[in-house]
């Protein structure tokens, strides 16, 4: 039992002394792999201390709730520091073979300050259990992805990053205005002692509840400030596009989620829960349509982001206030969250190995992928599984749970939104996978085998998920409320 | 009377942050911005917050200023002059801007009138906490990972503006002092034996003063920075490789983290000061993040070298 | 009435304007700026909602808004040198496509 | 008791009128040169009178120290930053401004 706290402190601390490190030119791809490896093991560590002795308090100086920071490691931290740590590990290989044949080439070391800020960033993220240091580990996380936005510093890239980094900071401080409210109505900062506060649910409470949603959807691209994303994650090179979609908008959708089944429970009635899950609602289908009207590849699969994104907003309305994380409708979300980020990531690489063997990112660069790069053509059908949430995928895994709580509680309105989404999710995987199979003399250079091996085997993680989803299930039961 | 004072203040805010937005020519938008940074501090001082007027004076009225004039220095080529609205915004905006102004205000109002806030614990606990100083004790101890945080952020920030660099031109690996100004003039070795020792002192007493007065590692660091960025800018090359002032900027940083680390290993909990070594690790930490402080904010200043004429 | 809730007011009439003007203005610089007032508008709010008459001010709001303060003082430098960089590669200081908001 | 705060009030409302008599000179003159005398000169000034009168409020003499030291420090910090930008105007290769004849 001590050794967790060493495990969460290894976990934020191995990529924070990493990133100045990585600086020297020479160490850089070194020292990141082998803080990937040590914060990997210990969130692998983590994972398994809750399953064995359930959800772990530890304030931080040593100093108890009010006064100081809690770190809250209940099961679904432990689930997204492992989610974090598998999908960066992953990509930290594939970007130390892509970069240098990308656009950065001799400069690819530059990859690693950012991608360890990021890391330590998420990690710090997923532990906090105070509303204000979740805003400075946001803001951690936001910095470190503009940087990976702004990498290859070719003009796109740059206008891109200014209007995600505008973005990023009105939202951090409309969150931080919701905080301030917080604290001058319940006089804390920490998120369990504020669920049981802002139970009262009073007009202060309730406007902090609205600015911290505003800003949150602000940094997760949620409809309608979701205009940012596609120019971001479209103009960053494939490793960072893949950590861009699959982790940090999965962070930021994290904190309203936590905010809305912690500290939010009481606040607001169904009308401001239903509003939350028309807007996401909104999302899923805005966002398919957008994805479907896309001509370039990298932009097709920025927009299903958004669109994905949509669907956690769902167990907002369909969530009962007693109910804890296994629950139907906060499983199905999470499920959802992680099973995008892999199949997300993989489908990223998969993009980004094609678009270096064809040299153009549109759509017609498909052509002929299967018979020449067929590795690459799998990944991307069976990442397109989780998107399109068929079985045994991850993704359909989450939208049953999230199906059935619906069902069960009569909102049949969220069925009609989860069937559409995924009907429109084939619609474009399919417009992207199409031409695959077409023939095409098109000469393509050859990327190195294990990198496609890496794509398909993020891709097949996502499904695993679907199959694996009992064990995700009880470690979420293991967090009970976050008191 | 004192109502008087402050209501002069807080409108006088209101109306700089008017003209400094709404300004006709960039050059007024940001010479007018300077002056609601100073009034932020005067504000700050009002508020009974003289930790707050140190830092806002040294990194919001110093440092970001230096930064915007620079910014606005080189945009000079491109300054186009008042930028057209959009005309639908324009109507609709504003309209919605009110309405959250008038929420808020109402929210405002609910708000209790005896402050809940946490001040009583912290006064009880401060003993414990190894400094005198409350905003300290909460900055490096009750609250010590938010700090943690911050000076990652900072240090991620002056890297972040060190990747800029164009593609073609890679870090600079060699020896070279780094400087930022124009050549040599007069003053410079004036500055450097007088100005320079004199503002190394008054950074030493803040850093001291940190731990029972207003003060302590930003204020003191910021103070630095706003002296260095000085001295570069009289072309006073500042001796040492780049290596160095990046060894600097993740000193403190890093030895804060790995401090945490160590203190967790040894038994107690995460970033929990040994009982009785409190007051010296907290002033080993604040002067090493002091020394690191100053160096990212100089690097944040000196930014990134600009492509070269083609 | 006491002046620290007048603060407070101020903040928040601060933090509607520049997030306006952050939407609305087409100069990136201005944009910038206006992130920045925005902060300050936050901070002034957190301040002035948490004194208490003549007891002693509480550190913890002026700790998170010294926080505050450096936070966004770095991310603001970084976005000035991001605009730098943008107006070497393009020549100019505006998003072109910058219909409505950001 | 009531001659020194009248004594006080009376330097500082002088180092008010030094300001405002630098602020004019900074509007009103021709050319960067002449604008930094008004400015260094007339707000030197200001401050040493405004300090003096503050200094007689001082309660204990460690204050009184303190507010000679920021006077100093503001006095070689303006000498500093004016000679920086009279030195960048000039090689900008600014002219001063001469009365036409």
């Amino acid at each position: 039992m001590s050794a967790t706290p060493i495990l969460m402190a290894a976990a934020v601390a191995v990529p924070l002394v990493a990133a100045p490190l990585s600086l020297h030119r020479a160490w850089a791809g070194a020292v990141a792999l082998a803080a990937g490896v040590g914060t990997t093991a210990a969130a692998i560590g983590l994972v398994l201390a809750v399953a064995r002795d359930g959800a772990v308090r530890h304030a931080l100086g040593g100093w108890p709730a009010p006064l100081g920071i809690v770190w809250n490691l209940d099961g679904l931290a432990a689930i997204l520091l492992a989610t974090a740590a598998l999908v960066a590990l992953p990509v930290a290989v594939f970007a130390t073979a892509s970069l240098p044949r990308e656009h950065l080439g001799r400069e690819a070391h530059r990859f690693w300050p950012p991608f360890l800020f990021l890391w330590a960033g998420l990690n710090a993220l997923f532990l906090s259990g105070d509303v204000f240091n979740i805003y400075v580990a946001l803001e951690l996380v936001s910095l470190a992805a503009v940087m990976l936005v702004t990498l290859e510093g070719r003009a796109a890239a740059l206008a891109a990053g200014l209007r995600y980094l505008l973005v990023a900071q009105a939202g951090a401080l409309t969150y931080l205005l919701g905080v301030a409210f917080l604290y001058a109505r319940h006089g804390t900062l920490d998120v369990g002692l504020l669920t049981a506060a802002a139970a009262v649910g009073d007009m202060p409470t309730t406007v902090a509840a609205v600015l911290m949603t505003g800003g949150l959807f602000a940094k997760a691209a949620l409809f309608p400030l979701h205009a940012w994303l596609p120019p971001a994650h479209g103009s960053a090179p494939a490793p960072a596009s893949a950590l861009l979609s699959g982790l940090v908008v999965m962070a930021a959708a994290y904190v309203i989620l936590r905010l809305w089944f912690d500290v939010f429970a009481a606040v607001g009635g169904a009308p401001l829960r239903q509003g939350l899950g028309a807007l996401g609602a909104a999302g899923v289908i805005w966002g398919s349509l957008l994805a479907l009207s896309q001509r370039r590849l990298k932009a097709v699969i920025a927009y299903s982001t958004t669109a994905q994104m949509g669907y956690l907003l769902l167990a907002i309305p369909l969530a009962a206030p007693a109910a804890d994380w296994s629950a139907d409708p906060w499983a199905g979300a999470i499920m959802l969250a992680v099973a995008h980020a892999f199949a997300k990531a993989a489908m990223f690489l998969a993009t980004g190995l094609i678009i270096q063997a064809t040299g153009q990112d549109r759509i017609g660069s498909m052509r002929g992928v299967a018979r020449r790069m067929p590795v690459t053509a799998y990944a991307i059908g069976v990442a397109g599984l989780t998107l399109m949430g068929l079985p045994p995928s991850g993704g359909f895994a989450a939208k049953w749970l999230l199906l059935r709580a619906a069902w069960s509680d009569g909102q049949w309105w969220w069925v009609l939104v989860l069937l559409g989404g995924g009907l429109l999710a084939a619609a474009y995987v399919f417009r992207i996978i199409g031409p695959a199979f077409s023939h095409s003399k098109a000469r393509k250079r050859q990327p190195p085998r294990p990198l496609e091996w890496i794509a398909l085997g993020m891709a097949a993680a996502s499904l695993l998920m679907g199959l694996a989803a009992m064990p995700l299930v009880a470690v979420l039961a293991r967090s009970g409320g976050g008191a | 009377m004192m109502l008087l004072i402050d209501g002069a203040v807080a409108v006088g805010l209101v109306w700089m942050a008017l003209r400094a937005l709404n300004a006709r020519r960039l050059t007024e938008a940001v010479i007018v911005f300077i002056g609601f940074t100073g009034v932020m501090a005067l504000a700050w001082v009002r508020l009974r917050a003289p930790d707050l007027a140190l830092a806002e004076a040294a990194v919001g009225a110093g440092v970001l200023v230096v930064v915007l004039l620079d910014g606005l220095g080189r945009l000079a080529h491109l300054l186009g002059g008042r930028t057209p609205l959009r005309a639908a915004a324009v109507v609709l905006l504003p309209l919605l801007s009110l309405a959250l102004v008038a929420v808020l205000l109402r929210a405002l109002g609910d708000l209790p009138s005896a402050a809940t806030g946490l001040g009583p614990r912290v006064f009880a606990a401060l003993e414990q906490s190894g400094v005198e100083n409350p905003v300290t004790a909460v900055l490096l101890n009750f609250r010590g990972f938010d700090t943690l945080l911050e000076v990652f952020v900072l240090l991620g920030a002056a890297v972040a503006v060190a990747l800029l660099r164009p593609l073609d031109r890679a870090l600079p690996r060699g020896a070279g002092p780094i400087t930022a100004g124009p050549p040599q003039t007069p003053m410079a070795d004036w500055y450097r034996r007088r100005l320079l020792p004199v503002a190394l002192l008054v950074a030493v007493y803040l850093l001291w003063a940190g731990g029972s007065a207003p003060g302590g590692a930003f204020q003191a660091g910021s103070l630095l920075a706003g002296v260095l960025a000085l001295g570069l800018l009289t072309g006073t090359p500042l001796a040492g490789r780049p290596a160095a002032a990046w060894a600097a900027a993740a000193i403190g940083p890093v030895a804060f983290v790995l401090a945490a680390l160590l203190f967790a290993v040894g038994g107690h909990g995460v970033l929990q000061y040994p009982p009785g070594w409190a007051k010296a690790a907290i002033l080993g930490l604040e002067s090493l993040l002091t020394v690191s402080i100053a160096a990212a904010l100089t690097l944040l200043v000196i930014g990134i070298p600009r492509r070269r004429r083609p | 009435m006491t002046s620290a809730l007048l603060y407070a007011g101020a903040g928040v009439v601060l933090f509607a304007v520049a997030l306006l003007a952050l939407f609305l203005r087409r100069h990136l610089l201005r944009k910038l700026m206006a992130a920045n007032i925005a902060g300050s508008g936050v901070f002034l709010f957190l301040l002035g909602t948490a004194a208490d008459g003549d007891a002693p001010p509480d550190p913890v709001p002026q700790a998170m808004v010294l926080t505050g303060i450096v936070v966004t003082v770095s991310v603001t430098a970084y976005g000035v040198a991001l605009l730098r960089r943008f107006a070497d590669e393009t020549g100019r200081d505006t998003l072109t496509e910058d219909g409505g908001g950001p | 008791m009531i001659v020194l705060e009248g004594l006080a009030a009376l330097l500082v409302a002088v180092g008010v009128a030094f300001f405002i008599a630098g602020t004019v000179g900074l509007l009103r003159f021709p050319d960067l040169f002449s604008r930094l005398h008004a400015l260094v000169k007339a707000d030197n000034l200001g401050m040493g009178f405004i300090a003096a009168g503050l200094a007689l409020l001082a309660e204990d003499a460690g204050t009184v120290l303190v507010i000679v030291a920021v006077w100093v420090l503001a006095l070689l910090a303006s000498v500093m930053v004016s000679h920086l930008v009279a030195h960048a105007a000039v090689r900008e290769g600014m002219q001063p401004w001469r009365k036409k004849r």
